[in-house]
């Protein structure tokens, strides 16, 4: 019945199979398997669709709250925010497209996190993006800046979304490895959710969207005798992405939404037509047959090996009921793209793919699904470095203060934004350069904050004090523009999980995430796991980065960070020690990363985040900053620059001398302006619910910040650290476009 | 010497522009018209009178610079 | 004021002007799909923002060629009133609605962000209700705003009062010709611009400058 | 029959694209690289045997549509 190739022990390797793994499929087939079946169980049993190495882990965090309406294991995970409105959002990352190049490789990146969102029913209302490059003086990092900052514009901004915010740092770890993970949220009717269990049989499975070519199929596998010879060209395994398409395919896609036409849909994102028919069949509980003749085909003599393989992008695959194919095709017709019937549901629970007249595979599905490998790969976890290490108290605060905030991974990031379009729609109320976007609910008062943390050289000292701080980061920065933290969804971007130390982070970030989100209620409802993050057995800071989404219920009680007028009280809220391990400070003035990550007290950071919120949804804070990298003066200086209006502060509260109360970088802390008054009530109100704050200092009329035994320094020179460093850094080289 | 360099997306690379540009003729009634792909021309003065010299300093500049070589391919023409 | 407002495929700014004309006009404007040859009877059309056919080839080229195209021109001749709006000034240009081209923004970025400009003419049904030389801040969101015509061209829009919006001189996002942002037709019931005024309609998304935009219109129409 | 077209800016009209690939080229030290533009290259299977016919087919399509002949020029080439 097939074709028949010999499986070698080569061509096992090739496709990423270990000899144990292919023992296993020999049991589970009961005979040799097909070369397309072959590449099924590789690219389904592959770290990236079966979350081989970290799905035992994986299990440990809290993913249920009672407005978690799905949790993780759909395409994006769905909160209920009330009036039967869903926010439906995830965290994707593409690493390694994007390092090849960057353009098309953020590009596509957009695209599938978007399509990950639409496909279940939500219009893509935001968009995030988290970036890491390596050091700025590396060869290549002005080049990927560039390209990446323009891929994820090119394709976002021609979607249609806008993009709200994100985080960019550079590190020479990942000089190798970039990271450029993008968070899409979308919105949509709790009624009209779209799941992607292929219920039932008898009923079509249709393909729409873009057509199939030989994108992405992985280029280890090309090297088999079968597929040498036609290839004139080294194929590429980059995809490119065709914005335009996505958009038609959106509008489309929500309009047969609109219909009652469908059973089931799922994007097609890596692996393709594979891994979405394997999953809509396995989540259904049935069995799917698929006909390869009738795929839309963009070159001619496609196999049904690379047709099964093919990462082409923009394209879905759906479960109809039956009879309504005529009324979806209308449907995509108008919008000029393709659909065809490729097939159909059975009760078999098996696979079954047909090319020419052959059966090519004929598979059960659980061996694609349930019986995929689980490792609990052995761990070992690496001692924290502790201790709170020395500073040289002789240098000046203001110079220190005007270096830090023109660092590469302090400065504005205006640069970047600025080619993002982000008010389109209309709704972006908080625009980037804050602590959380937000977006409204449109046609509502309802906003959503949005935020991406992580703070990698906390992680890289501590991997698990490291990913409760992102978690706590993510949290605080919801709560500072005044919304109610949600849910979160998550990037574990790390390297080699075959060594010991390396699965020893990623444990002890899953757990620091897991302790994090169990204390804040703050439940994990998505998350994608990017590994094998190395060059030449360099692997990267462990960066679990933390998308977060929080709701407020009217926009027009929102607090920025900003200050907004002179002669208002700043209160410093939770408890300065004077941190300064693993600083910025520590790494930008003395030159090291060194001592202990900041100590996350997660009740602390419950407390002071639900304080503040509570003082922004009642009217009265408008003026809020949470502290983070580069402490106090770091805060001061933002949000004096954000409003261009100057303050004065001192050490207060406490006996920290001035570097480590001013640079520290203590957790579970804000900065909040009101009028006087105003604050000596709020001051009644922290000391009665025991939460630790001080006055520390006051706006005023000159455009200055001054610090009490330090001087003065204008805003417009920090202005011009500030707004400086990336532009200049990013003109030394023009680079000219793709198109 | 002037010189005429073509990067074009390789063979197999999806064209989303070729493609839209194929469809909108064929839609203004251009029934002929089957595949179009689109491509990048750059025209370049150099002060270089050696015809070898310049091939070789343009492939240099084509690898480095002007094709993305994941994507694309580049054809060099002297003039 | 009846309006409405076209739709190319990936068009994106098509709800945002919905949305401002249903809170400025209290009437929801029509929505008229790119493929359809009629328009329904109305004020004002309008053109908006986004990548129409991905904006590939050129910006707003293949939106030119679309089938309402010809009723918006049909439209525009019998004196009908045309908003183009970004993408839609794009495609006014392609369409030969209005001279000139909007070339790559001169840094060859796509810009995002707030930008004054002076209301240059307010004889005009499109800017009755400004200032003249009033300062306003419309955000753009572009790659290929940069304005250009040859001199002639440019001397005669000045010189028939047709440069309608100018960014303020060192506040050019894309390093159009005389700083021009927004121009008229000749008959000056077409006009274009690339900022856009629909996204300040609101005091929460950053300023209210669009609206008297659309009141001039509302005023000139009724 | 294929057919190759370019579309080139108007001599005097500013090409931004083609000034920042000059001055990369520059600044990775090809100094003999002097004044650059950069244009469009379109290529086009046609169902056509006849070359007039293309070349007037091809005309007109250059004039709707792959041309905005207020800023480009264009030139068409069969091949
Ligand atoms: N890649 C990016 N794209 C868009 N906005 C960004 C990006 N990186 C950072 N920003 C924005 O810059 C501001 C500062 O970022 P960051 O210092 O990481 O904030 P925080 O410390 O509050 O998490 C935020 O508003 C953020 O959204
Ligand atoms: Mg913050």
């Amino acid at each position: 019945m097939f074709s028949m190739t010999a499986i070698t022990p080569a061509l096992v390797k090739d496709h990423g199979l270990s000899e144990a793994e292919y023992r296993r499929i020999l049991e589970l087939m009961g005979r040799e398997p097909s070369l397309v079946e072959l590449g099924i169980f590789s690219v389904m049993w592959s770290e990236h669709c079966s979350y081989k190495s970290t799905r035992f882990h994986l299990r440990r965090l809290p993913t249920k709250a009672p407005w978690v309406l799905q949790g993780p294991g759909e395409n994006a995970g769905v909160i209920d925010i009330g009036d039967g409105d869903a926010a439906i959002f995830k965290m994707e990352s593409h690493n390694h497209p994007s390092f090849i190049e960057p353009y098309q490789g953020a590009a596509t990146g957009v695209g599938g996190i978007m399509r990950d969102v639409f496909t279940m029913g939500a219009r893509p209302i935001a968009m995030m993006n988290a970036l890491r490059f390596g050091e700025p003086s590396h060869p290549k990092t002005r080049h990927l800046v560039d390209g990446v900052v323009r891929g994820i514009g090119g394709y976002g901004n021609c979607m249609g979304v806008p993009t709200v915010g994100g985080e960019v740092n550079f590190h020479r770890c990942y000089n190798g490895n970039i990271l450029v993970n993008a968070m899409c949220v979308g919105l949509a009717h709790q009624d009209k959710i779209f799941l992607s269990a292929a219920k039932g049989a008898g009923n079509p499975v249709v393909y729409i969207g873009s057509k199939t070519g030989r994108d992405g199929i992985h280029g280890a596998t090309m090297a088999s005798a079968e597929f040498d010879d036609a290839s004139e060209e080294k194929r590429p395994t980059v995809q490119v992405g065709d914005p335009f398409t996505e958009k038609l395919l959106l509008e489309a896609c929500l309009e047969l939404m609109a219909t009652d036409a469908i059973i089931a849909i799922q994007d097609m994102g890596a692996a393709g037509l594979t891994s979405s028919s394997a999953e809509m069949g396995d989540k259904g509980g049935s069995g799917i047959e698929l006909n390869l003749d009738r795929v839309p085909q963009r070159e001619e003599g496609m196999t049904a090996y690379e047709m099964m393989l093919s990462e082409s992008q923009e394209r879905m695959l759906a479960v109809l009921k039956p009879g309504r194919e005529a009324q979806a095709e209308a449907i995509f017709r108008k919008w000029e793209l393709d659909f065809a019937v490729i097939g159909i549901t059975t009760d078999t629970k098996r696979l079954v793919v047909k090319h020419k007249g052959q059966v090519v595979a004929d598979m059960p599905i659980t061996a694609l699904s349930d019986e995929a490998p689980v490792y609990q790969r052995p761990y070992a976890a690496r001692p924290a470095p502790a201790g709170n290490p020395a500073y040289d108290a002789k240098r000046p605060l203001l110079s220190s203060l005007k270096t830090i905030v023109g660092a590469p991974d302090m400065c504005s990031r205006r640069w970047v934004w600025e080619q993002y379009d982000y008010t389109v729609m209309t709704d972006t109320v908080q625009q980037p350069g804050g602590d959380a976007a937000v977006v409204r609910v449109h046609g509502s008062n309802k906003g959503l904050a949005i935020t991406t943390d992580v703070t990698p050289r906390y992680c890289k000292a501590d991997p698990k004090e490291g990913a409760k701080q992102a978690v706590a980061e993510a949290w605080r920065n919801i709560c500072a523009v005044g919304a109610k933290p949600l849910a979160v969804t998550d990037n574990l971007n790390f390297g080699n999980p075959q060594k010991p130390e390396i699965m020893g982070e990623i444990v002890a970030a899953i757990d620091g995430i897991g302790e994090a989100c169990r204390a804040l209620d703050f439940p994990v409802i998505s998350g994608n796991c990017s590994l094998y993050n190395e060059t030449n057995g360099e692997g990267i800071f462990p960066t679990p980065a933390i998308g977060a989404v929080g709701l407020m219920g009217d926009v027009h009680r929102m607090a920025t960070i900003a200050f907004k007028r002179e002669g208002e009280a700043i209160m410093l809220i939770g408890d300065t020690r004077g941190h300064l391990g693993q600083s910025i400070y520590l790494r930008e003035i003395e030159g090291r990363e060194q001592g202990a990550a900041p100590p996350v007290d997660l009740a602390a950071e419950k407390a002071h985040g639900e304080f503040v919120r509570r003082l922004i949804e009642q009217g009265r804070v408008d003026t809020c900053h949470d502290l983070s990298d580069g402490g106090l003066l770091v805060a001061l200086s933002e949000m004096a620059l954000a409003g261009d209006i100057g303050c004065e502060a001192g050490v207060a509260g406490t006996t920290v001398e001035a570097i480590p109360f001013f640079f520290g970088e203590d957790q579970a802390r804000y900065a909040i302006a009101a009028p006087v008054e105003e604050m000596n009530r709020i001051e009644q109100e922290a000391r009665d619910a025991g939460i630790i704050h001080a006055i520390v200092g006051k706006t005023h009329a000159a455009k200055t910040l001054r610090i009490a035994g330090a001087g003065e320094i204008a805003l417009a020179d920090l202005r011009a650290a500030h707004e400086g460093w990336f532009p200049a850094y990013m003109a030394k080289e023009e680079v000219p476009p793709v198109n | 010497m002037k010189a005429r360099v073509f990067v074009t997306l390789k063979n197999g690379v999806l064209d989303p522009q070729g493609k839209a540009i194929g469809h909108a003729l064929n839609g203004l009634g251009f029934d002929s018209v089957g595949e179009v792909r689109q491509g990048k021309v750059i025209d370049l003065d150099l002060h270089e009178s050696d015809a070898q010299k310049a091939r070789a300093a343009l492939t240099q500049m084509c690898e480095k610079l002007l094709a993305n070589t994941v994507i694309e391919k580049y054809e060099i023409e002297l003039r | 004021m009846k309006s409405a407002v076209v739709v190319f495929p990936a068009s994106n700014c098509d709800r945002d002007a919905q949305t401002a004309l249903k809170q400025l006009t209290g009437r929801d404007p029509h929505m008229v799909w790119h493929g359809d040859s009629a328009l329904p009877s109305v004020d004002l059309v309008v053109l908006p923002g986004g990548f129409s056919y991905g904006d590939y080839l050129r910006s707003g080229a293949m939106a030119s060629q679309s089938a309402i195209m010809r009723a918006v021109k049909a439209h525009a001749d019998k004196g009908g009133m045309v908003l183009g709006i970004c993408n839609g000034f794009q495609v006014l240009t392609e369409s030969h609605l209005l001279p000139g081209a909007l070339m790559r923004n001169a840094d060859l970025k796509f810009v995002c962000r707030p930008v004054a400009m002076t209301v240059e003419e307010t004889q005009s049904a499109f800017t009755r209700k400004y200032d003249k030389g009033q300062r306003v801040v419309f955000p753009v969101a572009h790659g290929d705003g940069n304005y250009f015509a040859d001199e002639a061209t440019l001397d005669r829009l000045e010189g028939e009062n047709r440069v309608v919006f100018r960014y303020v001189e060192g506040d050019n996002p894309n390093g159009s010709a005389r700083n021009i942002a927004g121009i008229l037709n000749e008959t000056r019931n077409v006009m274009g611009l690339m900022p856009h005024p629909e996204r300040v309609v609101d005091p929460l998304l950053g300023g209210t400058d669009g609206v008297a935009l659309f009141q001039s219109l509302i005023e000139a129409l009724s």
